[in-house]
């Protein structure tokens, strides 16, 4: 446990900053700075925890949803933050905006917000990585939704016949945009689907972080050393809407509720301030500094010109 | 007369179809929750949501259309129609011919497109010329409420595939709409604005583009004409080329990528059918051959606007003054 | 077993048309008078047994290789065949040629050649069936290739949730084209696939004629009373090549003859005769009857004149 | 110079390229199969058979391109990537775009197209201009052998992901092949025949009707010029153009639909660009907007042939002169 502590308390700060950064977007778009957006607010955990799980040489393929796969992985939040809101300084320099920001020196690469492309893709991004001889699995990001295209079944058929090692996570959040994962499938649970690819697949509760982490790291062991997918469903829930604004009337409040009441930054704070590992102060300190850099991000993204027309056809070709 | 918006409009039509046809149902990512009046009246089995995946949504259309169904679904976004090609390319735009006539395909696939939500190139695409060259689809997009409602009666009333594009930028603005039925059939450009000295050819909120540049024109003692195409296929010809005839300038102007766009189309059916009548080269206006950015300013200047249109059509009078 | 025996020796009678109606194909492939095409056989087990388990009221998607459920079903071989060859007198003209003939008029709807497709039209024509109260169930025939389609995985996910009763048959060949199933799949049986859906699947011996009769009848009446989808695999074998000509020089030779010793025809045939419901005579005589209705087919087919070019943009739009 | 046909030329193509660079790799459904001569030189792992599964096919193609590998997949028949759209046009299109120029895609995506087999709408159905159509896609179309080898070496080498389509008429004819390491650069055009009086603009096997009809044409006194675009994006617009205002006649030629083909876009840059130098009405000939039917007389009749190419120029002339 001691090894662990500090640990945790990482991870609870990584997962503060992803709900200060979004509520920044929030803000933004509010105000009218940033245009259509998806936040991951109740889903800092599952994002957070897995990739905190991931080695540095491994690369990510992320979606819409992206904030705390890229925040985790140490993306600059004053640059998402810029691209956002379509500025030069962004890391795509404004052509992405918020929905497929790729990060390729962080090894985030390939984003698409075509829902099920980060499947059609993964197979292809480990197969660069075992033909040119390099380390590192490739771990991809998608949602309940994406997991009812038919690239989710080519991908992982794929992924398994040419031992591929991808990581796959499905990140359950209980809705596609404004249906129910309810009106979309017959299960509860999209790792009773990996099964009968013959690869390992389990679902793990998605709002614990340090759940979360341990089953990532063994997942990832698991690719690493086989060579082969796995299939981990984090279980979690989208707590603000699908994109801003959205005032989600068509939410079941009771359902809802009780996943707000299992908050995944509530739950790791509550446990480490339990156990006696973290103070309040120390937690009030920790959002301080949170808010300190989300602040500084957003003066970074303010100051930040938009592109000028002549980027409107640079990098269409190599 | 009421003031609807285009995505009212849209509703409005629905409803009203699928009233007077029991065999009008509604499917797609959402269509349920969004349209949730529709379910209301119509009942959870002829408006529902379905699982996120494009492809079967279609194909689900096209098995109903060609066995006594009348589905509408919707796409969401273009590009998102991707996903599903093979059921309206192969399958919807085909099947009727390859069977020699045995079945018939009527349904409609809605889908928004164009500039204005800043999302990206990835919900922003402009891709109906795909579907105008393709076989057996037909291929709408309104400039305004009224005919969007209009053209979504003809579209679920049509015996065929119905490619429905809904421009974005129009969706929210409202605009006058006559009551009760009124439909407005495919092939009929509308003269949005008649004139004599150059005809500006358009469709989708590009339309908006070319009447603000006739009213500057008209400033400069330029008459144009404005053509509002409505249905991309099939293609009004006829009033295109009474256009060109009469004022011998043509300006295409849209908003998707010019290579091989229906402005390429309207162009190339100039040059061949009232080519003895063209007192100038044809100019097109359109989009890059490039993705749109998300970025605000650069996705606005993807789209050609009324300055560069009005631009275009003073060069070409002056060619012929000069 | 009495009140079976007349019914097996029309299993057999029908077998043994596909299979004269195929090698009259070959031969018109051969003369030059027939375009790409693709025989059955080997597989006229799984398509004849599972059309007598349909009702009349039954609707039928079928695919490339359809000779055997037009057939079975009771299409007239001289139509098909014109149709084959591109003649006016075929069941669509000569628009169709072999790959996508369909027939309204004997319930076989919307036959595509996009392998997957037929999949992916299933769950539209079993909806047309419920919504306007129409009795039959959608019997759907695809390949194991059509199985590693995305329509699979988004066909059957959406008729298990809408109810829908669709009877899915995929008749593993052993072969997708000229790939192996083994090079694209990990397991042996595309039911396995099925069962994850919550769906009943089962894989039954698809050469063997009465018994992939009697378990389509089984799976026909769980989807008639349930209304729901059930995924029925008949393991066969694809004994010719993929299209005319195909030498498969690609084919290992052991494997292809332990299953031309299992013909279906063969064992059906020898089947009833050990049975002594058949006896040598008998089946000569049935071989006669046959091969003289497709003489008569040939003959029909070859007088039936080539359409005219007007008929070039005939039925696109309605 | 060795005789080679179009579909060996290929094979010939990705052993050199294979030999010479070994982050090429190979696959798709049956590749490894009908070319094991290529799984036999460079192993199992970089010439590889797929399930069938174009989506994937295409995806893994991208995914790879953009992380160090340089893919080239089979897609068989054209109308099949209609299930790999979403990933050549969302992802390989779009996403170097997307990503403000982080990734690039080198990758090859092979596809047989037009009539040939008598198998019908579902496998033969021309769609290159869907593909001129979408941003950041390279599309390209060799009428012969050589310049399939040729091309096909630019294409492993370029940078952009490259649509190649192949012919089915020219796959088994015999050609010319010059030996070695010879690169046909993209964007530039061939002229096939030299002429003054007409230009006929086409690409894939109608460059061959092209030539038979100039052939006829100069047994009439008419000269002929015969332009084989080879890539349609980049498209050499300066030889269209210079040809033009040399002949002053245009007739584009295709086997695709005509409504919003290559055809327009080429009809309509002339119109745009060389207006001036047209002495008659442009002419397009190419495919009807119908699927195209198996049966043998059919297909052969939906694409142009020389002596409809040879009349509509004989036409044109005859206007210049009366
Ligand atoms: C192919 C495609 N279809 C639809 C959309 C629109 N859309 C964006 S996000 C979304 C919901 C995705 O659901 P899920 O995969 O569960 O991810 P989540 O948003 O819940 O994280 C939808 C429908 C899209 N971007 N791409
Ligand atoms: C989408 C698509 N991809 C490829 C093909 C080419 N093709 C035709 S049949 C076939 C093999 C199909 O395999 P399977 O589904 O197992 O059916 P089988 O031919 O074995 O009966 C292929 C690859 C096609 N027609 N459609
Ligand atoms: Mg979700
Ligand atoms: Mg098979």
């Amino acid at each position: 446990m001691a090894t662990q502590t500090p640990d945790q308390r990482q991870l609870l700060e990584q997962m503060m900053l992803v709900r200060a950064y979004e509520e920044a977007i929030v803000a933004g778009s509010q105000a009218g700075k940033v245009p259509g957006t998806c936040t991951s607010v109740g889903q800092e955990a599952a994002a957070v925890g897995v990739v905190n799980a991931l080695a540095p040489e491994d690369l990510i393929l992320t979606n819409h949803r992206s904030s705390g796969h890229l925040l985790a992985r140490g993306a600059n939040p004053g640059r998402m933050l810029a691209e956002v809101m379509g500025r030069s300084g962004g890391y795509c320099g404004g052509h992405s905006g918020s929905l497929h920001i790729s990060v390729k020196e962080l090894g985030v690469v390939l984003t698409s917000t075509i829902v099920g492309a980060e499947l059609s893709l993964a197979p292809g991004v480990a197969l660069s990585q075992k033909m040119l001889g390099r380390p590192g699995i490739v771990a991809c990001f998608f949602g309940d939704g994406a997991a009812c295209e038919g690239s989710f079944h080519e991908s992982i058929n794929l992924a398994a016949l040419w031992n591929l090692p991808v990581l796959y996570i499905c990140e359950n959040n209980h809705w596609q945009a404004f249906v129910h994962r309810r009106e979309a499938m017959c299960k509860d649970h999209v790792s009773e689907w990996g099964a009968s690819y013959g690869i390992p697949s389990r679902t793990v509760d998605g709002n614990d972080v340090a759940a979360v982490r341990a089953a990532a790291q063994e997942a990832a062991a698991q690719v690493r050393e086989s060579g082969r997918p796995y299939l981990l469903e984090t279980y979690t829930y989208r707590t603000r809407g699908h994109f801003e604004p959205d005032d989600q009337a068509y939410v079941d409040p009771a359902e809802r509720e009780a996943w707000v009441a299992r908050d995944p930054i509530k739950l790791c704070r509550e446990r480490l301030i339990a156990e006696g590992s973290l103070s309040a102060v120390e937690a009030d300190r920790l959002a301080d500094k949170v808010a300190t850099r989300i602040a500084a991000a957003q003066a970074f993204a303010d100051a930040s010109p938009f592109p000028s027309t002549d980027a409107l056809t640079r990098h269409v070709y190599a | 007369m009421t003031t609807l918006t285009l995505y009212d409009a849209v509703g409005a039509a629905l409803t009203e179809e699928m009233r007077r046809d029991q065999t009008v149902i509604a499917f797609g990512e959402g269509i349920a929750t969004k349209r949730h009046d529709l379910v209301q009246e119509f009942g959870a089995l002829r408006v529902r949501n379905t699982p996120l995946a494009e492809g079967i949504i279609a194909g689900t259309a096209v098995g109903a259309a060609g066995t006594g169904l009348r589905p509408v679904i919707d796409l969401l976004f273009a590009p998102f129609m991707c996903y599903a090609m093979d059921e309206i390319v192969n399958s919807a735009g085909k099947l009727r011919f390859m069977s020699g006539g045995q079945f018939s395909f009527p349904l409609v696939a809605l889908a928004q497109t164009g500039a204005g939500w800043g999302v990206g190139a990835q919900h922003n695409h402009n891709v109906e010329a795909w579907f105008v060259h393709s076989p057996g689809l037909k291929v709408v997009m309104p400039s305004n409420p009224a005919d969007a409602k209009g053209l979504l009666k003809a579209a679920i009333r049509d015996d065929n595939p119905v490619m429905f594009f809904l421009d974005i930028g129009l969706l929210y603005v409202p605009g006058e709409v006559p009551a009760g039925d009124v439909v407005v059939p495919f092939g009929k450009a509308a003269v949005a604005r008649e004139g004599t000295d150059v005809s500006l050819v358009s469709y989708g909120k590009t339309v908006l583009h070319c009447l603000q540049a006739a009213e500057a024109l008209a400033g400069q003692g330029i008459s144009a004409e404005v053509i509002d195409l409505r249905s991309l296929k099939p293609l009004d010809e006829d009033t295109i080329l009474a256009s060109v005839r009469k004022t011998g300038r043509l300006v295409v102007v849209h908003e998707a990528n010019k290579l091989c766009g229906v402005g390429a189309e309207i162009a190339a059916l100039v040059a061949e059918q009232a080519f003895a009548a063209l007192k100038a080269p044809i100019v097109r206006l359109g989009g890059p051959d490039a993705p749109v950015a998300s970025s605000y300013p650069l996705e606005q200047a993807f789209v050609p606007q009324a300055e560069a249109i009005a631009a275009a059509a003073v060069r070409l009078c002056a060619r012929q003054r000069a």
